[in-house]
């Protein structure tokens, strides 16, 4: 099963990184590479230690197959939990950092992105879509 | 307002005999049963709260003209207890009568309707408080179990019977308990409702007894043995979670008292052949099994 | 009204549509219902344990919204703040409105999905005043 | 249904899934072509057509789950039927033992 690639989208609801690494993860997940990747659920992977259906199998999953996060700010919640949980990330992308490279795209709010915000997240997605062909090649 | 008052709520389709029919028979029972209270559904709909309390207080019996079932639909808007639900299109095929094309019922039609009052009225009379949740203490169980991506499949090893749809029965002495399996529930995902029979059918194997429904689709449990319908898992009502968290133990769905579970046995599978005929079909079916239902050419 | 403000915190399930459902009536509440006393604050945070974030929910009110029954936010907040004042299900609000079935897409969310948000918001805009009035008389 | 699905050489309880009559048959008298059932069916056994009069079509019969009738229930107007079940069960026991 190692034909897969984790994707692990900052969650933060108190801001924009959050809401353009959610759509960002979505749009790889259901349109880009929908056969390579799957989602893995972060809240559920830092809760994991529940009864038989929690976080345990996104964590073993995370264990054995190549896990990018994707981080809304520089706190960097997604990349520290699959490190504390499962072993180190394998890219980490930074979507404030990509926001400061498009100064020309203002997303709307953390609610609605607007046009703008899709384009952005479409960019992301991009270059998640990048790492991800990176890492099969590399294997 | 006496608690155990019992009223009848018909749908009130206009377009078809189906709904012309339901809101006869509804008229019919309380005709032969006078205690029984008719609830409007029009008035009903509008939200008054001139229902609120008798709601409250009485049980209830849906008379629904066709599938899409507005009076169920109009009953769980309210935490009502619903006793008893009639669908026309099932009574029409239970007694060999098409519903006819015109809006008023032709001689036929009209014998429909009093077969099926007689019906309603018969099983109130029958309807005493069945004993309708059971409680299982389930012995720690041995199972087989594999994770694909990120979805956990067990399956138990001894003491269960599978069919090909994926449901299982674990028979002890005369009886049996029914439920799904760990490939249909990940399939479905979060269940949140769950819709089950009455108590006293008598089902034959594969029928489908009860489905259960989620955001994503609408699965049906398909017997894998016959016989009446002894009790149903009440605790699924409110909690359908329970056939997500542990769907071969709290989350079983009927019991049944079995007719002929050695011939039904034939054409079942055991613990060690179900869990390679469900490696086999989750592999073939993997990709639409838990991609998001992308939207088809709709 | 005490002076003290209500956290909400919903669940960040991205997986299912019902996380959705609860971070936009989230956004709903503090945004238009109750936006001069209430806050939002990201789970991965607390989950990740940061002092000034799990300090500040000990000190004010907290409001869980939770996806599906594994709970993360309410187990999350439970294991690092010690308390919670409310919790919402996501999946209540859904069987409590069986015909607005919410569409399978995310982003954007379709009609029915924003609907529920906006069911479930109102809910947890009347909880929140609740949570300040108690607090007054106490 | 994954494009890995060859009706020929499917079986269900042992039996060619070709040699069991089990899909639905539409009433085109009832049916208002509303589509819920090709959006609810995952097996591609309905498909759409630009014929006026039948907008809807059964394309891939032996994709359907025998026994299961999911698909009937989301039909309003009551336009889809299967056959009996029992008919079938005995018709596969028979064919069980032939093999």
């Amino acid at each position: 099963m190692k034909n897969k690639v984790g994707i692990i989208a900052c969650s933060g609801e108190n801001l924009i990184g959050g809401t353009l690494s959610r759509a960002a993860a979505r749009i790889v997940v259901e349109k880009l590479r929908p056969n390579e990747t799957i989602v893995l659920c972060q809240p559920l992977f830092a809760a994991g230690g529940l009864e038989r259906h929690g976080g345990q199998e996104e964590r073993n999953f995370a264990k054995e197959h190549p896990t990018i996060t994707i981080e809304g700010c520089e706190e960097e919640c997604s990349k520290i939990a699959v490190e504390r949980y499962s072993g180190p990330a394998a890219a980490t992308i930074r979507v404030d950092e990509i926001i400061k490279k498009h100064p020309e795209l203002k997303p709307k709010s953390r609610e609605d992105l607007g046009e703008d915000g899709m384009k952005l997240a479409q960019i992301i997605a991009e270059e998640i879509a990048k790492k991800v062909d990176e890492l099969f090649k590399s294997r | 307002m006496a608690e155990n008052k019992i009223c009848i709520l018909p749908c009130n389709g206009l377009d078809k005999s189906l709904g012309v029919i339901a809101r006869q028979v509804a008229l019919k029972v309380i005709e032969k049963n006078p205690k029984i209270e008719l609830i409007c559904p029009v008035l009903l709909n509008t939200g008054e709260d001139n229902y609120e309390n008798l709601i409250k207080s009485s049980k209830l019996i849906l008379i629904d003209g066709c599938m899409t079932r507005c009076a169920t639909k109009l009953a769980e808007k309210r935490d009502s207890k619903i006793i008893m639900k009639i669908l026309i299109p099932d009574m029409s095929k239970k007694f060999k009568i098409k519903p006819c094309k015109t809006l008023t019922l032709d001689e036929q039609n009209e014998k429909l309707v009093d077969l099926i009052s007689d019906l309603v009225v018969e099983e109130l009379n029958k309807f005493e408080e069945k004993k309708v949740s059971v409680s299982r203490e389930i012995e720690k169980l041995d199972y087989f179990d594999i994770t694909i991506d990120k979805y956990y499949f067990r399956v138990p090893k001894v003491g269960y019977f599978f069919n090909e749809n994926d449901c299982w029965i674990k028979s002890e002495a005369k009886k049996a308990l029914v439920g799904i399996t760990d490939y249909l529930q990940n399939a479905a995902s979060d269940i949140l409702f769950v819709d089950l029979p009455d108590i006293g059918k008598e089902i034959e194997q594969f029928d489908d007894v009860g489905s259960f429904e989620s955001s994503k689709t609408v699965l049906q449990l398909i017997s894998p043995g016959s016989g009446k319908i002894i009790a149903v898992n009440k605790d699924l009502r409110d909690h359908p979670e329970y056939v997500n968290q542990d769907p071969y133990g709290k989350g079983w769905f009927i019991e049944l008292e079995l007719k002929n579970f050695e011939e039904d046995k034939e054409l079942l599978m055991d613990g060690p052949n179900y869990f390679e005929y469900m490696k086999n079909k989750i592999m073939k079916e993997k990709n639409h099994l838990y991609q998001l239902k992308s939207e088809k050419n709709v | 009204m005490s002076k003290k403000k209500v956290y909400i915190i919903p669940c960040s399930g991205i997986g299912k549509v019902f996380g959705t459902i609860g971070r936009d009536s989230a956004y709903i509440v503090n945004n238009e219902l109750a936006n001069d006393n209430t806050l939002l604050e990201c789970l991965p945070l607390i989950v990740k344990g940061k002092k000034e974030v799990i300090e500040a929910l000990k000190k004010n009110k907290v409001i869980v919204i939770d996806g599906c029954p594994l709970m993360c936010s309410y187990n999350n907040v439970m294991e690092k703040v010690g308390k919670v004042d409310a919790q919402f299900m996501t999946t209540d609000i859904v069987k409590e409105n069986r015909d607005l079935k919410p569409e399978q897409t995310i982003i954007p969310a379709g009609e029915n999905t924003k609907i529920l948000s906006r069911k479930l918001a109102e809910q947890v805009a009347k909880k929140v005043e609740e949570l300040l009035e108690v607090d007054e008389e106490a | 249904m994954s494009q890995n699905y060859d009706a020929d050489k499917e079986t269900f309880m042992s039996v060619p899934r070709k040699k069991i009559p089990w899909w639905p048959t539409i009433d085109y008298n009832k049916c208002n072509f509303c589509m819920e059932c090709n959006k609810f069916c995952p097996h591609n056994v309905f498909a759409k057509t630009n014929d006026e009069k039948k907008k809807l079509i059964i394309q891939n019969p032996y994709n359907c789950v025998v026994f299961c009738r999911a698909c009937a229930k989301t039909c309003a107007p009551d336009a889809l039927s299967f056959p009996d079940k029992r008919e079938i069960t005995n018709l596969i026991k028979k064919l069980r033992a032939e093999t």
